[in-house]
């Protein structure tokens, strides 16, 4: 069973603890993840702004490398990759004289036979049904599920979960044995891309964000993409600074939720890479 | 085949059944219909793959149906049609007792009709690859060759309307075709007489048609006529979602889906 | 004329046919489409098919075709007018490779066109038309021409007959008629001496099953037999007996008509049809399919040779190999024969 | 032979202008059987008209084809004009010279070339045509009303004070409907039960009108003026006779907390309730879903307290029938449940609610006895938010179209708190205000400036929950969109008004048709509001599309009238362009084979059997048979039938064979 | 040489179509003469026969029009009748008859402007297909028998 894997840049860089855990728990149950050879950029989020066709044919690059190396189902853990590919594919579907502009002009020999999953329904579908019955230590927390706007937007295309109060993130941490709270940010935005350009909007935006997650009791924040945990993470000072207290929540991502819930080792988890340290077990 | 003989035997015998429709060896080995009204009778009984007549046609032949309670050994066709003419009243449990022979030669006595629906429900109606390779083939003609190809397939039909004689659904006691006050369908035969009747024949089919061949193997004149009937159940499919007969409920054309899909009307 | 004896080489059949063709004759031989062996029209000797026992259909069409017009007819000022049709361009036609059944078939035929008043289309076309047929060295199991007076090398009707001598090929050519005649005119040099050919011992053995003598005497006590019904059970009325018959002549006549001017056809009709005799009251003299069956044979074997002492039926068989229902006439006049009434 | 009289129109210079018309009438003096032809400046006048009587007089005609305008211009008054002559109205035809030749074609030899080949073809039409009288139907003067709401109401006086029987079908346990509900009414805010319930006691007590509360309509057979109407009354477990409606068994019942849907689940019930304290018929009836002696058999407190041992446990479904003439389809609507907003958190927060509950809470017959108090605590709320379009045109959640009274009774809603709650603060979110109505607007600007409730033109993306908050978050587009965050005690959601569950499966029983969103469609949007396209249904109030109360009461009214009119006559004629199952003599009887293929492709049942039968009774055959009342003259079953067994006046076989025939010919 | 002037044969509804084509009248918009209306009260009573024997007596083209979907005065005689048209198009198509000649359309009452657009349409189409010759070949029936040959 091999899955493709589009990493991304943030996955190879400020979130490599992210690829870890995935890695980690794939390798965990047998799942061979193999990284498509030679992909590039998939142009988000500036892509789509300035030119609509880049924005599509870098992404068509990267599902027409896949299909080139017989893949049938590419894992994209990355939130905005995730919605660069899945807009991209739909375009492609939709748009005959754009795909012709795209695919012909740039010789590639797109189909559009590869399946784009995200890390969500990449856990559900090959890593639990690994777990039944032996979660190892059920990560016996109250964490507060934060999706972050591109999972589930839009739902017309990505055809995922609901776009308002998503709810498969705290069914996985259900079955993790954590007890996900009620709350009312799931779906924010971030700050996402202002990371560097206006952090203080950041420390604003992911601060109501950490607030609330707070106030309802979470002990941990999961995540599902690079960017909100680097806003959510790296960004705690800023945040911090406008709420004004130190909130010392961890932010950790639902794979290495899973992970720790199946007993893997927190190293191989990349959980000591954090800014915040995780400290609960 | 005894196991037919004695069923036939029994019937008979204990007079349930007054007139039995089967088989039996005709001509040059080739077979044809027995009406079997003594137990003896049975005696003559056959059945083997070369039995093609569709036998159900006889069910609505008044001389048949005046001898009573009818039995009759019925192939899967035979069987479709059986319960289409059911659902069309013409035929009803008190009056036809059904024995099929499913298609690995296997005797089911049936106690009524609703259990051959049953039966025949289990299997589709597939139209055989023979002929659908003829009508790819035509479907890649242009018009006019279609319309050539049939001038020269009909032109010798010279309208002995056996294929109507010999279709079970073509029962009715007055056929357009008799008809002259108006004239529907020209009574010589003749192009555009011929054409006229075989779409008559084939749209009065539509969705009551079984498929079993009786019209073409009963032409003297091997004319493909039935290519229509089965161009009609493949588009039946893929228009409707195909039919199959049943005993009650809407039939085919009696009815419609407010969102039948067409691509034609502007 | 008394009938003159020659002899045929085999590669002479071709240059005899295409010496007809190119006298500019229409000439009908067996062509064999679908399976289906029927007369048509034909230029190209190869077409021609030699393997067949009996066409599926007769000849009769070229003499008495399923669809003709009678007249034209327009509607003006003063009423309507009647144009008949000119018979003059009645071609001069040959059929070639015919039964000798068939041939007899024409003079039944044209005892029914011809018993008061003379069918003058029907008349022209026979006098315009050449027989040539080819005597039976094989016969099937639907054959009796022999139990109806006939025989595989009758020479009855036709102008010339060809018995196929042995393996070789070669033919026994019986010029029997001056149309025949006629056509070895067109041809004198192929037909040879007669080497004294045997022609019974080519001819295939069909002895008699049955007397149609005593059957035509059997029917006049038999209208109100039980058989009737009996043999006509499976019988599903279509027409294609009658449609196939060398000898069947009932027609219908229509008027076809668009706007102002239409003509008038005479097209072929059968006695098996349930509205055949249907009044216009709604009353049917012959309601159920056993008193059409009867309706025929009776025609065939009783009426006909009573009014116009000739039987009409050739034994050619076509009827019952034509039948989806497998009819087998043969197989029915020999059970009337034997059941005693 | 038949004598065809042929009269081509000038209409004027219309048909003239383009059209040869003395060519026309000539050449169709010259067909078959056209034993006079003329044409003339104004066929439809006077002097017209004469001259087709006259013809038919001394000529004797057969047949009378004119050619002038369109038939469904004129045809009334020519066959009106041929009647006067004697001649059979249906033998006369006419061919569209003018909508269909004159008025659309250049003047020139191809257009009177057309006009001509029409003229034939209807002269060779009308040949074929046969003497048709037309069909007398008695009507029976009872009207069935179905639904009690204030459409059903008013509709049901206004039938019944014209002197004629109704039957007023409510399925609840009273009648009164959604109005009963309401608190105060827009714009002049008077209460509504005040108005409401002396409407109630007055169908209650009219003689002319028979009230079957708890019951729903079966089936319904027949056609207008002969409808056969099965009603099932369900049990109430309960003799009516018998009990006073004293309300003790009410006040023992043991089963206490069942959510009242009066009171939209704010309130509780008992198991044996009256819907509210002003039903009519003030009676209970016994829940059984919740009834301790149904569920567990055992209790039978209420039997034991009734001072007049009225309670029956036993009683079952009672099925009556009756014989109606004509119908009033007023059921009204549903509110959509907002649960499909997930952002809104309805179901969730106890203090997101809808307008309907909102008017329970404001209803001094409510729950809180009209103060406004939230469902959670009790607590009056401080602040409240109003979200107008809550469904409404909203093509991707909700439904496309527009609510229409949700304006109207959210600014009522916020003017009921600015009063009740003083210093309270009331916001409203919309998308656009419409308040088109006598007084509406003036209503809307009152609450704006004099009752200053916050009008926020923009719509809300989450509503959540914090601290015993609700967290408004919301956009003004009016300031640039800019964010909006209203921490709020109460929100009301204006949801949108949809109609009932099942209206569809009504629709089917009455052989009404329906819109897309299942509202009952009228048969034309402007010309027959309350009319269905089936002949003798009419509709009234919100079931026919969202509507206010005096919209809904003029619709009653206008559906009375129509009703009434239709009752003023004893019997109804009907053009006789029906089908009929062709019959002849024996020994065919009919050309019909019985397959009934036919009875499913009739839109209006109206194909059944018949027997034919020997004198001795035993059966011939069985064949196809049209019920002349029924069926409407579309001929679906006409061009279905293999036979062509049935056939249809006006268009038959032998007609419209012969119109081909004619049009394509030269005669 | 003068345009060909094709024969079209309408087969409309009374209560769309036709009333269409009143409407179209009523506003005075000029469409091409070549089609004649026959009035039949639904489309659910047009027999397929009749097509065909437009054909047979020599039209050239043919447009069968009435009420949109849901608008049928009969509520589903146009339903009844879509369902018919898929089918015998089908089988048309399949003889080799010529399905540019038939058009079908909903025009309602209210679309005057409609019908004079699918007719002119038609007329333009069925110009560009020339005469039906093809069937018009099969009508000459008898001439041939004379001589069998």
């Amino acid at each position: 069973m091999t899955i493709g894997l589009y990493p991304g840049c943030s996955l190879k860089g400020s979130s490599r603890e992210y690829t870890e855990s995935v890695l980690a728990v794939a390798e965990a149950c047998g799942i061979e993840i193999k990284e498509i050879h030679d992909w590039n950029c998939c142009g988000a989020t500036a892509a789509h702004n300035l030119n609509k066709e880049l924005s599509v044919a870098l992404p068509a690059r990267i599902l027409s490398l896949a299909e080139a190396q017989e893949m049938t189902e590419v894992l994209v853990p990355c939130a905005a990759c995730y919605s660069r590919l899945k807009v991209t594919k739909h375009e492609l579907a939709n748009r005959p004289e754009l795909a012709k502009a795209v695919v012909e002009e740039n010789n590639l020999g797109y189909k559009g036979t590869v399946e784009i999953i995200n890390i969500i329904q990449f856990l559900d579908k090959y890593i639990l049904p690994n777990l039944e019955g032996k979660i190892a230590k059920p990560f016996d927390h109250k964490v507060a599920c934060y999706y972050g706007c591109l999972l589930v937007r839009p739902h017309s295309i990505l055809q995922f979960d609901r776009e308002e109060d998503p709810q498969t993130m705290d069914e996985l941490m259900l079955k993790a044995g954590a007890t996900p709270v009620d709350w009312a940010f799931k779906t924010e935005c971030c700050g996402a891309g202002l990371s560097v350009s206006r952090t203080s909007s950041v420390g604003r935006l992911s601060g109501e964000i950490m607030k609330d997650a707070a106030d309802r009791g979470a002990e941990a924040v999961i995540v599902a993409c690079p960017m909100c945990h680097s806003n959510l993470d790296m960004r705690r000072e800023a945040i911090n600074d406008y709420l004004g207290e130190k909130l010392k929540m961890p932010v950790l991502y639902v794979s290495q939720v899973v992970g720790l819930a199946m007993g893997i080792e927190r190293k191989k988890l990349g959980l000591q890479r954090h800014f915040i340290p995780v400290n609960i077990k | 085949m005894d196991e037919l003989k004695n069923k036939v035997r029994e019937l008979l015998g204990s007079g349930t059944v007054k007139v039995f429709i089967g088989y039996t060896t005709g001509t040059a080995g080739t077979k044809r219909a027995l009406f079997a009204e003594k137990p003896e009778d049975a005696e003559g009984l056959v059945f083997d793959s070369s039995c093609i007549q569709n036998l159900a046609v006889y069910v609505t032949k008044q001389e048949v149906k005046e001898k009573g309670m009818m039995g009759i050994s019925a192939t899967l066709p035979v069987m479709r049609s059986l319960v289409q003419l059911a659902r069309e009243n013409q035929v009803s449990d008190s009056g036809i007792k059904v024995i099929g022979i499913t298609p690995e030669s296997r005797l089911i006595d049936f106690g009524n009709l609703s259990e051959v629906e049953k039966y025949i429900h289990q299997f589709q109606l597939e139209i055989d690859q023979k002929n659908r390779d003829m009508l790819e083939k035509l479907d890649k003609m242009t018009v006019s060759e279609r319309w050539q190809f049939w001038l020269k397939e009909l032109e010798p039909c010279f309208k002995c309307y056996a294929c109507r004689a010999a279709c079970p659904m073509c029962y009715c006691h007055r056929c357009t075709v008799e008809y002259n006050q108006p004239q529907w369908i020209p009574v010589p035969s003749h192009a555009s007489g011929n054409l006229q009747w075989h779409i008559m024949r084939a749209v009065h089919l539509v969705g009551r048609c079984i498929d079993c061949d009786a019209c073409a193997n009963a032409c003297p004149l091997a004319i493909p006529f039935n290519l229509l009937n089965k161009r009609m159940i493949e588009d039946a499919r893929k228009h409707f979602g195909g039919y199959q007969p049943v005993l009650s409920g809407d039939h085919l054309m009696s009815t419609f889906k407010p969102d039948d899909k067409e691509n034609f009307i502007r | 004329m008394n009938i003159e004896k020659r002899f045929i080489r085999k590669d002479s059949l071709k240059k005899l046919f295409d010496a007809l063709v190119a006298k500019n004759k229409v000439v009908y031989a067996p062509v064999t489409r679908n399976g289906k062996t029927s007369f048509r029209i034909v230029n190209d000797f190869s077409l021609i098919s030699g393997d067949y026992i009996q066409t599926t259909q007769s000849s009769k069409e070229v003499t008495f075709p399923r669809t003709e017009k009678i007249l034209d007819f327009e509607k003006n000022k003063d009423g309507i007018g009647v144009k008949p049709v000119d018979i003059q361009p009645v071609h001069e036609s040959v059929i070639w490779g015919i039964r000798p059944c068939d041939a007899v078939g024409k003079g039944e035929l044209g005892a029914i066109f011809n018993w008061d008043s003379k069918d003058e289309i029907f008349n022209a076309r026979v006098a315009k038309t050449t027989l040539i047929s080819f005597s039976c060295s094989r016969a099937d199991e639907y054959c009796f021409c022999t139990s109806v007076g006939g025989n595989p090398g009758n020479t009855e009707g036709s102008d010339i007959l060809l018995t196929l001598a042995g393996e070789g090929g070669d033919y026994l050519a019986e010029i029997i008629t001056e149309k025949g005649g006629a056509v070895m005119a067109a041809a004198p040099e192929l037909f040879e001496k007669d080497p004294g050919i045997e022609k019974d011992k080519y001819l295939a053995s069909l002895p008699a099953r049955f007397s149609h003598t005593e059957i035509r005497n059997k029917l006049d006590k038999f209208f109100e037999s039980e058989e009737w019904a009996r043999q006509s059970l499976r019988c599903i009325g279509c027409g294609a007996c009658a449609y196939v018959c060398p000898t069947c002549a009932c027609f219908d006549i229509q008027d076809e008509s668009h706007g102002k001017s239409g003509s008038r056809v005479r097209c072929w009709d059968s006695c098996g049809f349930s509205l055949f005799t249907l009044h216009t009251s709604g009353h049917n003299p012959r309601e159920v399919q056993s008193q059409r069956w009867r309706q025929r044979i009776m025609h065939k074997f009783s009426y006909m040779p009573e009014r116009l002492s000739v039987y009409g039926c050739t034994g050619c068989g076509r009827c019952s190999r034509g039948c989806p229902v497998d009819m087998n006439l043969l197989e029915h006049l020999i059970s009337i024969q034997e059941v005693t009434v | 032979m038949s004598k065809i009289g042929v009269f081509v129109c000038h209409c004027g210079e219309n048909i003239s202008a383009t059209v040869d018309c003395e060519k026309v009438a000539q050449v169709a003096g010259g067909y078959d059987g056209v034993v006079h032809s003329i044409d003339y400046k104004y066929m439809c006048s006077d002097p017209g008209q004469s001259l087709i009587k006259a013809a038919i007089a001394e000529k004797g005609l057969t047949g009378v084809v004119v050619a002038s305008c369109s038939p469904r211009m004129h045809e009334p008054t020519f066959r009106k004009a041929c009647a006067e002559a004697g001649l059979n109205p249906f033998m006369c035809e006419m061919a569209n010279l003018r909508e269909h030749c004159s008025w659309v074609h250049e003047k020139g030899e191809a257009t009177t070339e057309k006009a001509i080949d029409l003229v034939r073809t209807l002269v060779e039409k009308v040949k074929k045509n046969n003497s048709l009288d037309s069909i007398k139907v008695p009507v029976t003067k009872t009207a069935l009303v179905i639904g009690g709401g204030i459409a059903g109401i008013q509709a049901s006086l206004d039938i019944a004070n014209t002197g004629h029987k109704v039957i007023l079908v409510e399925k609840e346990a009273s009648i009164g409907g959604h109005m009963s509900q309401l608190s105060e009414t827009f714009p002049t805010l008077d209460c509504s039960q005040c108005i409401l319930t002396p409407r109630m006691v007055e169908v209650a007590q009219h003689p002319n009108i028979t009230l079957y509360t708890y019951a729903e309509l079966e089936s319904l057979e027949g056609f207008i003026g002969n409808f056969k109407a099965r009603i099932r009354r369900k049990s109430k477990s309960l003799d009516e006779k018998l009990c006073t409606g004293c309300g003790t068994c009410i006040t023992k019942c043991p089963v206490k907390k069942i959510p009242s849907e009066f009171n939209e689940k704010l309130g509780n019930r008992t198991a044996i309730y009256v819907p509210f304290p002003q039903a009519v018929p003030n009676k209970p009836v016994i829940d059984r879903e919740h009834c301790t002696y149904y569920i567990k058999g055992k209790c039978k407190v209420c039997e034991i307290v009734c001072p007049t041992k009225a309670i029956r446990f036993d009683q079952e479904d009672q099925i009556v029938e009756h014989e109606i003439g004509a119908i009033v389809l007023a059921t009204g609507f549903s509110v959509k449940q907002p649960d499909f907003f997930p952002e809104y958190g309805y179901g969730k927060y106890p203090d997101v609610i809808t307008g309907l509950q909102y008017e329970r809470l404001a209803s001094a017959s409510g729950p809180t006895l009209g103060e406004i108090k939230r469902p959670s605590d009790g607590k009056i709320p401080e602040k409240i938010v109003f979200i107008a379009c809550a469904g409404s045109r909203d093509p991707a959640k909700g439904i496309p179209y527009c609510s229409k009274i949700c304006c109207m009774y959210t600014a009522k809603h916020a003017m009921l708190y600015q009063h009740k709650v003083h210093g309270g603060k009331s916001y409203v979110f919309y998308m656009d205000i419409r308040a088109g109505g006598k007084d509406y607007e003036e209503f809307v600007r009152r609450a704006i400036e004099e009752d200053g409730v916050n009008y926020i033109r923009g719509r809300v993306s989450k509503i959540y929950e914090k601290n015993g908050k609700l967290i408004v978050k919301g956009a003004d587009t009016l300031l640039g969109a800019m964010p909006v965050e209203i921490e709020a005690d109460m929100v009301v959601l204006a949801s949108a008004g949809v109609a009932n569950e099942g209206s569809e499966t009504l629709a089917q029983k009455l052989h009404v048709s329906y819109d897309a969103y299942h509202f009952f469609a009228e048969a034309h949007p402007k010309l027959k509001p309350v009319e269905t396209n089936t002949a003798g249904i009419f509709l009234a109030g919100a079931c026919q599309a969202p509507k206010d109360i005096p919209e809904s009461v003029a619709m009653a009214s206008g559906a009375a009238v129509k009703v009434a009119a239709l009752f003023s006559q004893d019997e109804l004629t009907r053009e006789p362009l029906i089908a009929a199952v062709n019959r002849q003599p024996a020994p065919v009887y009919s050309i019909c084979v019985g397959c009934g293929l036919c009875i499913s492709t009739c839109p209006y049942q109206a194909i059944g059997w018949e027997e034919i039968k020997t004198r001795n009774g035993e059966l011939i055959k069985k064949i196809a048979k049209v019920n002349p009342g029924l069926c409407q003259g579309c001929g679906t079953c006409v061009a279905f039938c293999r036979t062509k067994a049935i056939d249809i006046q006006g268009y038959t076989h032998d007609q419209v064979y012969s119109e081909v025939m004619a049009l394509l010919n030269e005669y | 040489m003068a345009e060909f002037e094709p024969k079209i044969v309408a087969f409309v509804c009374n209560w769309c179509t036709y009333a269409g084509a009143d409407l179209t009248g009523t506003s005075r918009i000029k469409y091409a003469s070549n089609v004649r209306i026959i009035r039949f009260p639904c489309t659910g009573r047009i027999d397929y026969m009749l097509l065909i024997k437009a054909f047979d007596e020599g039209a050239d083209g043919i447009i069968v029009s009435g009420c949109h979907p849901n608008d049928c005065h009969y509520t589903s005689g146009n339903f009844h009748a879509r369902r018919r048209w898929i089918m015998f198009r089908d089988l048309c198509n399949l003889m080799g008859i010529d399905m540019q000649r038939i058009k079908f359309s909903w025009v309602s009452a209210a679309e005057g402007a409609k019908w004079a657009e699918v007719v002119n349409s038609t007329v333009t189409d069925i110009r560009a297909l020339g005469p039906y010759e093809e069937y018009r070949r099969i009508l000459n029936h008898h001439s041939k028998e004379v001589t069998n040959g």
